[in-house]
């Protein structure tokens, strides 16, 4: 069980972190999500006694974690892959930490084992990709088999195996009734792994709920219907059933429709009266990259200038207003992508052509979709 | 690719970070001070000195006696240049964006070792007058013969010891190992290796001993007749060095994976 | 991994098989020690140290004459080696600590022990004794080589003490030592600190010789020229020096001092690495 | 276009990467995939000339990289995001690195601005965090507005808006004809990003196929059919002939090898009434670790060993939405060739 209560930190002028007040509990795999910049390492360094806060306090079952009596065995952590002397071997790495709290050595060995690295044990880390040295990090939180785990970009750098490896550990972890707290920018992965989110924006909480709920909360779902090819004026009269019955329907750049408002039976019911017949009908969950992208809108940092969320906003060229056929419209076109242009080069600085048509010539036969 | 392009970009490397100016401020700062200081004393002390001392007196070479010192700042000036690249890693940036390494390296090293010229010879000039204005009765000036190759000779030694630094570093590719080796072999090694006959002569060759010969205007007896070279002859074996400790740079470089 | 066990109260939390002792000042020290040993900074260092000490000691013994000795200690052939090997110790001080910072491995540690006064404790003990360790056991190398080879009757009479004198030089260079660990603990940059312990040993002599002229400040510089690192340690190894300056103070005095120095600069690491985000 | 022809590249008596020739086209993304320890990272350095090849050679354009004329207006390469110096300004990093290969000063402030750091510009780069350290690189890799771009794990550390701005960015470039390398771990963004895949195994050449390709053979595919019902849909797709393989949660059947089309007709001909008409196709995380199961040089050893999780049929409902997005943008692109 992790604690905070009103913790601020404050660099000069800048607040890090701004009364942010939470609980992590046993049992769960919490995930918190912030944008780059939003407080989030900064908050786990008070955590872990590294940092000290400005004001407010944190507490691990109950202790700060600089009273606990044994930290290693109540707390694992792991916040820097790299944070590792390079001419040190794996295996005496793990050891020399592992004598600071007095765990037995064959201990060292199990979590080489755990992570994957009993081959790698005696190879000096310098050598180590980022893959292995989060297996090492990873390796180091396990080491006092805590109650408390940490774990900050876990998967960084590590390969779909160790992904999927990672997820199923902190999973497992958590149903042994252990406390697991994991940040990360992967918003396909928290999804798939995290019970309940913390989500903090410019060092303030905005959200201390469920997975599912947070979703529920900032998006919403849609289902994607696709008339039957040999049917010609299937699509037009579908889509006009579903916008009459309060459907918001765009459509997709390979003909099928995103419909939103409506539930899937009721779809089927329309199709059904209309006497359209279907070829799909699949339900799409919303994203929680969607739904996190939408609460921390306000919060981000380091923005392009070339505004991303433009994919997300800009989903309206997509409809279909008056049912013309016309195809898939393609979004504004972005003559030149580096914003600003230059001056006075005509849109482009350097090398390349004026257009892109120019070198793809080709790709101007069919509507190219940046999406 | 355009050589003065690689001199642009080593130059702004160089007098964008912070350890470029406070090395060789702290070389000039150190040299000029502590010249001037044992000027002052030599002038109060002259008349107590050993009429032998007094005959081999060289009022130039005393004014340059801070350069034991500020040769320490000269050396952590050239071993971070090249250190710093690598503990950093940004020496993978600069190859990708230089991938020939002989440009890289001369362009590194032209840029440098301007810089520590120029510094040097500030540091000599300034050295010079501050030292013979201390000096007074005892004083010489630039008009006397060999003075002024030694002044500029202050200049020619910081350069050469900055460069050997670089190429020592390039070798060794970490800053502490680098400082550490260095200092030794500059500052330590000849005074233990002079302590015993056997090993004195070895001494001379060192770097920094042949190098210094050239600050030296007087000629007498009692204070030459041990180096077995001359001002020059001195300044060129320490430029066999610097060559010898290039090369082993350029070789680790260029044969190495970055 | 261990099964899921349930207590009472506390119904969804964990429990593991491990031994959970409270943790102390042995565990800390053989964790220093596997950091030490496992590393080749520390091989390269002591390395050093042994070859210089050892190397130009056998060099300075083979060069002399029972005579010779008459003047000098038996230890004092190690002097030699010692004043460049002096510069391995404190490079190795500063390393133990600064190293830790440049990888950020500092933060794995303080995360497994967020009692930072038992880590640094237990550096500077690992440290000191494997320093004077590996010190003094060069320096009694070539001491009982010079012994040996030259022990006639035409070296005269020797004492314990100058076996004892070399001891205390042993441990002026392991202090040295444990400033440079200090100020690396302060500094937190390897080059930094090791340019700083380079200027604390080389520097003195030449500002005593500056200050020396001024009388009103010519009794420092008289002080100081008596008392910095090459006089202290010269005297020490059995080399008497000076004598216009008048009466050298005793080795006693000269070590005092160091461990005073060195002891303010121990204490302030203590109080910034206890204060200190790192 | 880069070329590698037999590279190979030794450690000792350790083989990193084992004669891999290979070509990336202009035009695309290609993405560069392996396991932890396949050799990707040496590849890429040697593309770089930053490694030197035991045999064989890269050529980019026909050149060797040490042989280009000014490489980053040629090149342009993210390897690694703290390959910069700390102790320098975001700014100053960026402007030797410009000045080296004569790009203009201002085009240093504009690739800033491109990549979100202009306010941070002015600032030792020392303080940087990992996302803002990868914009940086990005930036970098950007400077000389190169033909080709080689990215190494470009979205680690970048939080999700960052992640949605390189994934668009690198199509964005792409579809301006240029070359763009990536290597990443992320499936769920090689699949939204990349439409060309080189796959590798402890140094060997596993693949070399379009996106679509490669997630078709390896994988399957399959069709989730929802109804009110139930049992008469079973009886109408037991008369024809067609056996559901999975029935993983109460009103759901699962159908391989048969087209949604068909089931779509069928289903009207019976007139059963569907909830569900949905073509379900594998990941690409699915097909890469099908394919690369041989070549996993770190094995972790957890109970609950990853394949188990593959064979989990509910998995391929976990696509992100716009996996089908992906697909149909995919096929345009590749018609248009």
């Amino acid at each position: 069980m992790i604690e905070a209560v009103g913790l601020t930190k404050r660099y000069g002028a800048k607040t890090a972190v701004d009364q942010l007040s939470f609980q992590v509990k046993p049992g769960h795999v919490t995930g918190f999500l912030g944008p780059n910049g939003s407080g989030k390492s900064t908050t786990m360094r008070m955590i872990l006694g590294l940092d000290r806060p400005t004001s407010g306090h944190v507490t691990i079952n109950g202790s700060p974690f600089r009273e606990l009596p044994n930290a290693q065995r109540h707390v694992g952590a792991l916040l820097d892959a790299k944070a590792v002397h390079g001419g040190r071997r794996a295996r005496t790495h793990l050891l020399s930490i592992a004598q600071l709290s007095g765990i037995p050595e064959k201990r060292v060995d199990e979590v080489l084992a755990v992570v994957g690295l009993q081959d790698a044990a005696r190879q000096r880390t310098k050598g180590f990709s980022l893959g292995m040295g989060q297996r090492l990090g990873i390796a180091t939180a396990l080491l006092g088999d805590p109650q408390v785990l940490l774990f900050d970009e876990p998967v960084n750098g590590l390969d779909p195996e160790g992904i999927l490896w990672v997820r199923n550990l902190m999973r497992r972890l958590a149903a042994e009734g252990r406390t697991v707290f994991v940040s990360s920018h992967l918003m396909s992965e928290m999804a798939l792994t995290a019970d309940h989110l913390i989500v903090i924006g410019r060092g303030r909480l905005l959200a201390d709920m469920g997975t599912q709920e947070f979703i529920a909360h900032n998006s919403a779902g849609f289902a994607r219907v696709r008339a039957a090819d040999t049917d010609p004026d299937g699509r037009d009269a579908l889509g006009t059933a579903l916008t009459r019955a309060g459907g918001r329907v765009l459509q997709e750049p390979d003909g099928a429709l995103r419909v939103t408002g409506l539930e899937l039976p009721r779809i089927s019911d329309l199709a059904h009266a209309a006497g359209v017949r279907l070829w799909e009908l699949s339900p799409h969950r919303a994203s929680l990259e969607e739904a996190y992208m939408r609460m921390t809108q306000s919060a981000v940092e380091y923005t392009s200038t070339d505004d991303p969320r433009a994919e997300l906003w800009e989903q309206d060229p997509l409809a279909l207003p008056a049912w013309e056929d016309e195809q898939a419209a393609p979004e504004v076109p972005r003559a030149a992508f580096f914003a600003p242009p230059p001056p006075g080069a005509g849109g482009s600085p350097f090398l390349m052509p004026s257009h892109p048509g120019e070198l793809a010539s080709t790709a101007k036969d069919s509507p190219e979709d940046t999406r | 690719m355009a050589f003065s392009a690689v001199l642009t970009s080593e130059w702004t490397k160089i007098r964008t970070v912070a350890s470029t100016s406070w090395t060789l401020a702290t070389a000039l700062l150190v040299t000029v001070a502590m010249g001037a200081g044992l000027c002052a004393v030599v002038n109060a002390t002259f008349d107590t000195m050993p009429e032998s001392q007094q005959i081999a007196f060289d009022p130039t070479q005393m004014s340059f006696s801070g350069m034991l010192f500020g040769q320490v700042a000269v050396l952590i000036f050239g071993a971070m240049v090249v250190g710093s690249e690598y503990s950093t890693g940004m020496i993978r940036s600069s190859l990708a964006a230089v991938p020939a390494r002989g440009a890289l390296l001369l362009g590194k090293l032209t840029v440098a070792t301007a810089l520590a010229l120029v510094v040097g010879l500030a540091t000599g000039f300034l050295s010079f007058f501050l030292g013979q204005a201390l000096l007074g009765e005892h004083s010489t000036t630039l008009g006397e013969e060999n003075v002024l190759r030694a002044v500029i000779g202050v200049g020619l030694y910081m350069a050469l010891l900055a460069v050997f630094a670089m190429g020592v570093s390039m070798m060794l590719r970490n800053t502490a190992a680098a400082i550490s080796i260095l200092i030794s072999f500059v500052l330590i090694l000849p005074i233990v290796l002079s302590l015993v006959d056997a090993t004195r002569k070895i001494a001379f060759y060192l770097p920094n001993q042949a190098g210094s010969a050239i600050m030296q205007t007087v000629s007498s007896p009692a204070v030459t007749s041990d180096a077995p070279y001359g001002p020059w002859g001195g300044l060129g074996i320490m430029v066999l060095w610097v060559a010898a400790a290039v090369l082993g740079g350029y070789l680790v470089l260029s044969r190495r994976d970055a | 991994m261990t099964p899921t066990t349930t207590t009472p109260d506390r119904p969804r939390s964990y429990s593991s098989p491990l031994p959970s002792p409270r943790p102390h000042l042995g565990h800390a020290l053989a964790s220093e020690w596997t950091k030490l040993i496992s590393i080749r900074s520390t091989l390269w260092t002591l390395g050093a140290l042994v070859l210089t000490v050892v190397g130009v000691g056998m060099l300075f013994v083979s060069q002399t004459s029972d005579r010779d000795y008459e003047s000098i200690s038996f230890t004092t052939p190690a002097l030699f080696g010692l004043m460049v090997g002096q510069v391995a110790v404190m490079v190795l001080g500063v390393l133990t600590i600064s190293s830790e910072h440049a990888t950020g491995l500092v933060r794995t540690t303080f995360t497994a022990a967020p009692d930072r006064f038992r880590v640094l404790t237990a550096k500077y003990l690992v440290f000191s004794v494997t320093a004077f360790t590996v010190t003094a056991l060069s320096v009694f190398v070539v001491g009982i080589a010079a012994s040996l080879a030259h022990g006639g009757a035409a070296a005269g009479a020797h004492t314990a003490d100058e076996w004892l004198g070399a001891a205390a030089g042993c441990l002026y260079v392991t202090l040295l030592g444990v400033l440079a660990l200090a100020i690396g603990a302060l500094v937190r940059h390897s080059a930094g600190a090791i340019a700083v312990m380079l200027g604390v040993v080389t520097l003195p002599p030449v500002l005593g010789a500056m200050l020396i002229v001024w009388e009103a400040v010519a009794p420092i510089g008289r002080e100081i020229l008596q008392r910095n690192v090459p006089v202290a340690l010269s005297q020490l190894f059995g080399m008497q020096e000076g004598g216009d300056l008048g009466a050298a103070p005793s080795n006693f005095s000269n070590v005092l001092i160091l461990v005073l120095i060195t002891g303010a600069t121990v204490a302030a690491s203590y109080v910034m690495v206890g204060r200190r985000d790192v | 276009m880069i070329e590698l022809d037999g590279l190979t590249k030794r450690f000792g008596a350790k083989t990193a990467v084992d004669n891999l020739s290979f070509q990336v086209k202009p035009g695309l993304v290609t993405g560069f995939l392996g396991p932890n320890g396949a050799g990707k990272s040496t590849t890429m350095r040697m593309m770089l000339d930053l490694d030197n090849p035991t045999s064989g050679a890269v050529r980019i354009y026909g050149k060797r990289y040490r042989e280009l004329r000014e490489p980053l207006k040629h090149v342009g390469a993210l390897l690694d995001a703290k390959a910069m110096h700390g102790g320098r300004s975001a700014y100053n990093n960026l402007l030797c690195l410009a000045q080296s290969n004569g790009i203009p000063q201002r085009r240093v402030a504009e690739v800033l601005d491109l990549v979100g750091l202009a306010p941070v510009a002015r600032k030792k780069s020392k303080g940087f965090s990992l996302g803002m350290g990868q914009r940086l690189g990005i930036a970098s890799a950007l400077l000389g507005d190169p033909q080709i771009l080689m990215f190494d794990e470009p979205v680690n550390g970048l939080d999700p808006e960052g992640i949605l701005w390189i994934r668009n960015l690198m199509k964005g470039l792409a579809a301006e004809g240029r070359t763009i390398f990536v290597s990443s771990h992320l499936m769920s963004e090689m699949a939204l990003t990349a439409d060309h895949l080189i796959v590798i195994g402890q140094g060997r050449l596993l693949a070399d196929t379009s996106m679509a390709d490669f997630i078709h053979q390896n994988s399957r595919s399959f069709v989730r059919m929802r109804s009110p019902q139930l049992e008469q849909l079973k009886d109408v797709l037991h008369e024809a002939g067609i056996a559901p393989v999975g029935v993983p949660d109460g009103g759901a059947l699962e159908i391989d090898g048969v087209g949604a089309e068909q089931l779509g007709e069928l289903a009207a001909r019976h007139r059963i009434v569907l909830h569900e008409l949905s073509p379900q196709r594998a990941s690409l995380e699915e097909a890469f670790m099908r394919m690369t199961a041989d070549s996993v040089e770190y094995h972790a050893h957890a109970p609950g060993a990853p394949g188990a999780a593959i064979d989990n049929p509910a998995r391929p409902a976990d696509v992100p939405a716009w996996g089908a997005g992906f697909d149909a943008a995919d096929s345009t692109r590749k018609g248009g060739r």
